[in-house]
């Protein structure tokens, strides 16, 4: 019998399989497409204070192995989750968890403190890493020491398990981890998106209404391993990575990097299905090696 | 009612050029085709070009439940539509559908369709729709040149046929806002459906303003899922900004917040 | 008649249009496929103080849309370079600019100083970015007070133009820019190549011999083009672009973000004669836009 | 002598498959093919796979200068080996070529070639090359199983051929080094040339180091450019770490450094 469970900060999912916030929607969506019981969670799309419209169109540019988005945030604000969205999907045989943005600190706290009350939610993943929100977003997860506050501020109210994810657009993806560490965080999930720019030749226009928007897809896979590996080598909590995942192969790269789990992105929008596949592909891999224990990948990587 | 999506593998069984930059792709599905509406596209994976990342969005423009198979009108506009262009008979093609809502089904039998450029796709699918509910629509067409003109015998089974081209070498000369239908104080339409490049909705959508006929449009936008979740296909409304693919891509001029 | 020379610091290329260090050697090994003085210039491969091996291999693993390399400046040194290859490639109808590397602030200064001494060597391009040395390097170039101190040292042995090259591995571009500027640096060219990190899941090992190393190609583009918008409005020196660059519209895009002159990395491994045709290619456009100057396209990105 | 390196676009005349996992593939030139050495190798763009995105190299199997062909014997490893599967006669394949240096003619008559899997490719050429210098060497090549077996009857135009499968199905039973033409304290070769597995050139080099046989052995390793620039695709030898694709990929055994 091959184990796929993971257990992390006293979690246990089913399998390290689970969707990123923002290329999952609330989860419901992908009901046509697969059954969400077969994937050990998933990160629904960002939940902030109040209503937010998100930035202009275009929002969105295709990049060789990727693509720029620059949505910012828009929801309909925690008020809404809760009454309209958390009932629709808290019975939903999988973890489901908050990805809890914000401009500033006290919105932070609010929307995590409101989200604390839900029981069906047993984690939140604090987005302190968003390229797409002029003032705070990714501002908190660049500045090590307003990474420690805001987290600190959100450990205070937030009694569960507290996830906090990182923007790769540092220097040191160490010091930012280490800092987030420092401020309670169970969890560190990473990488967000980097910050890009594409441009019309033709029109001589940025494609994006923001200029500037957050690169994800198989382009960014590299700099996320490499972040992955630094961070797991690094600091003693559980890592989950993400970033350009598109099969069960890069799933297990990561794995083998540190990542307790992964995340699924972008590539959902190619397959929708894609998620319950890289299960799937995970534990073929396995049965193909011989090991028994998905946990013995887990950092398992060779470097001697 | 909702109508399931799903992602399926369907079979290439013609492709057939109509000139240079515009194709005619007949899909077969290997199971019964899902329940279509006209308005509705699908989100095609272009396999094997390199910079062809995401899905690429066709409208639906017929649907043919006896061959179960679906047909996309598509223009040539990149490396996408281009790999698209050189399917063979048999090949796969891998695609989600049915996708987005549909055109409303009009409580007035004078109607009148307008599209331009490859903005017909989705018109020949609501043709065919309308007469099912026995309403022959005027269907009004703007290509650029007579070398593009296509299809026109198909159309004129469900509907009076009229055209523009941007060069006058067939039909009206001129874009299709200018075209003699338009040119009456009180045109004979209680509904128009109109599709094509942003420019002739916006006129057309103005036109249809002043006169107070009930219009609807069916945007483009750029798309990177096209189910509903990555909220990248978003046109202001006034509910706020609303996703393009799943309420769209077909909306009621009159709740769109156009720059 | 259209002009595509382009002046920076002084200096007048025939065209924008250069050649990346450590791309395109010592520029002589692309004579069997293209004429050398049709670009405006070639940035030789990086050297060093003395003779160095580099790092063990595999250097090389292919990503997404790019590549990831651990090369580690192998060179021969400062005095091989001037005595076997300086005499070979002097005479080249078209700008040959040094990359000056190191481990040490004394050595770049020590090369630097050496190559002064060249006539026929314009410009030098100081790589204070190099992913894949273990002392120096990148460390230069990710620390603001330290891109201030390496470049004031060389600027004061360094009496041509004094280019200076970035790394992207920063939360801001735009500080150690204005660093490297305080430095006295004429020019700034970026980007260097990313830090990142490929793994062979079947072997469980990482492919690079070292671990993690840079990544290039057109997966970085959408990086390397935000980074170069934001130092061209942020600094008051002309800025050479490059990152991905695989075609005329790519190098279209990086001068309307606002490269004064863009390099061929990457691309040149593909199609060794890439550089000609991007010539050629910018000719084309600004001929189909009616553009009679490139310099109109310099920066000319629309945002209004 | 320097030969010029160039970069064509060539046309498959066909693309033969051997076994399931190999294949030949033949290129004819637009031009007089350039003067080529055996151990020399290619470099192919694969367009149109989305995953490939540096040059594939693969050493020149077989140059016919009358049909102004070269043919390269592949094995399929990956996405860009499976590409080049599907290729269809007539479809053009981007090259660079001819790169990197070549086995060194021997002084003396008796020659071992030993070759492994796709390892064989440059033997071939390298067969017709020493016949045409009056040497017929010995050739000895080793396949996983009898139905990868191929080509015998054209290496047997060249020398005496000798076999080994890894599960005895054909030839002799086992690895290349075990076959008994080794099982001697005294071999009766001058010259080794050696291409294959790194483990079985290793075996290859210890033997011939052991019975003092020159040894020549063709390398693989990652490649970026294929023609020296990046210095990706170095090997420790006495004189440093040289390239692979330029100071190789022949290397006398006695030069390199392995670990
Ligand atoms: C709901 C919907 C229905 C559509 N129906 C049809 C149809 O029936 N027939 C048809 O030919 N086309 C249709 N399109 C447009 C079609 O999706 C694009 O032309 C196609 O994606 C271009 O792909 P490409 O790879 O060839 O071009 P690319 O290389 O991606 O782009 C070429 C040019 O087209 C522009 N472009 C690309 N995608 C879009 C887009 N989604 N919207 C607007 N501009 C774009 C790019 O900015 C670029 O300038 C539809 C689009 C949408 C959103
Ligand atoms: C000088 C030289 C001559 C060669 N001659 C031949 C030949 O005649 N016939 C032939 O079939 N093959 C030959 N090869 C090997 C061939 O280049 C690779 O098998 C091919 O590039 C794999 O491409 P892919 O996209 O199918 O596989 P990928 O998907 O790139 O890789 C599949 C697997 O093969 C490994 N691999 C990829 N490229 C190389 C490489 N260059 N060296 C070693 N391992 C690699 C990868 O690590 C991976 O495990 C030669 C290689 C070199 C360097
Ligand atoms: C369209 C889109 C919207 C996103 N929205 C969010 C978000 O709301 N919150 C968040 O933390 N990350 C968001 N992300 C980032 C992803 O969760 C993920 O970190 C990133 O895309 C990298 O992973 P990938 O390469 O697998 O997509 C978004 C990404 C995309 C593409
Ligand atoms: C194989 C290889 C070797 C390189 N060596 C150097 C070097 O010696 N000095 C340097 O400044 N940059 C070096 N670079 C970085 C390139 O000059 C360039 O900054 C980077 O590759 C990004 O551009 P690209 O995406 O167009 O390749 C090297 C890049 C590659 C791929
Ligand atoms: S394309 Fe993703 S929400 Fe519309
Ligand atoms: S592959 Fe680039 S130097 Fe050999």
């Amino acid at each position: 019998m091959t184990n796929l469970s993971v257990n992390i900060a006293g979690l246990t999912f089913k399998n390290p399989v689970t969707t990123a916030s923002g290329t999952f929607g609330y989860g419901d969506e992908f009901g046509d497409f697969m059954d969400l019981g077969r994937i050990g969670g998933v990160f629904v799309k960002a939940v902030t204070g109040s209503n937010r419209e998100g930035n202009a169109y275009p929002r969105m540019a295709e990049t060789a192995s990727g693509m720029l988005n620059s949505v910012g945030l828009q929801n309909k604000g925690v008020d809404h989750f809760i009454k309209e969205i958390y009932p629709r999907i808290k019975d939903f045989d999988t973890h489901i968890i908050v990805n809890v943005s914000g401009s500033t600190l006290e919105e932070y706290v609010e929307v995590a403190s409101r989200i604390n009350e839900l029981d069906k939610i047993p984690a939140i993943e604090l987005n302190i890493s968003c390229p797409n929100v002029k003032q705070g977003g990714m501002a908190f997860g660049t500045v090590p020491a307003m990474s420690t506050e805001v987290t600190r501020a959100v450990r205070d109210v937030y009694k569960k398990v507290l996830m906090v994810k990182l923007s790769p657009n540092v220097t040191s993806i160490i010091e930012i981890a280490k800092a987030v560490v420092d401020g309670g965080a169970d969890v560190l999930t990473l990488v967000n998106t980097l910050l890009g720019m594409a441009i019309d030749a033709e029109r001589r226009r940025p494609i994006l209404s923001t200029i500037t928007g957050g690169l994800s897809g198989p382009a960014i896979k590299p700099i996320a391993l490499r972040m992955v590996w630094q961070v797991h080598n690094a600091v003693n909590v559980p890592v989950i990575g993400l970033g350009g995942i598109m099969n069960a192969t890069d799933a297990i790269e990561f794995l083998l990097a540190g990542s307790s789990a992964i995340q699924v992105g972008t590539a959902n929008f190619i397959d929708p299905a894609i998620s319950v596949k890289i299960v799937e592909g995970i534990e073929a891999y396995m049965q193909k090696h011989g090991i028994t224990d998905v946990n013995e990948l887990i950092g398992g990587l060779r470097t001697e | 009612m909702e109508i399931k999506k799903t992602v399926q593998d369907l079979t290439v069984v013609s492709n057939i050029s109509l000139n240079k930059r515009h194709f005619l792709l007949e899909l077969v599905a290997p199971e019964p085709l899902p329940m279509m509406l006209p308005g509705q596209f699908v989100q095609v994976l272009v396999k094997d070009s390199p910079t062809t990342f995401l899905r690429r969005p066709f409208s639906i423009h017929q649907a043919d439940h006896r061959r179960n198979s679906i047909i996309l009108l598509v223009q040539i506009k990149g490396e996408g539509t281009r790999h698209l262009s050189h399917l063979r008979e048999g090949e796969k093609l891998n695609v989600i559908y049915p996708l987005g809502n549909s055109f409303s089904l009009p409580t007035t039998k004078k109607v009148l369709l307008v599209g331009g450029g490859c903005g017909v796709a989705p018109l020949l699918f609501l043709s065919q729709f309308l007469n099912q509910n026995s309403i022959r629509p005027t269907i009004l067409v703007g290509f650029r040149t007579k070398e593009e003109v296509s299809e026109i015998e198909t159309y004129a089974k469900y509907g009076e046929i009229f055209i523009t081209t941007d060069d006058g070498t067939e039909g009206e000369h001129g874009l299709v806002v200018d075209h003699s239908i338009f040119q009456k104080d009180h045109l004979p339409f209680d509904k128009i459906y109109c599709c094509g490049p942003d420019a002739m909705m916006h006129a057309v959508a103005r036109i249809a303003k002043m006169q107070e006929i009930d219009c609807e449009v069916s945007l483009e936008n750029t798309m990177a899922c096209g189910f509903g979740v990555c909220l990248c296909c978003i046109t202001p409304t006034d509910r706020g900004n609303e996703r393009v693919c799943v309420e769209g891509p077909v909306f009621n001029t009159k709740r769109l917040k156009w720059k």
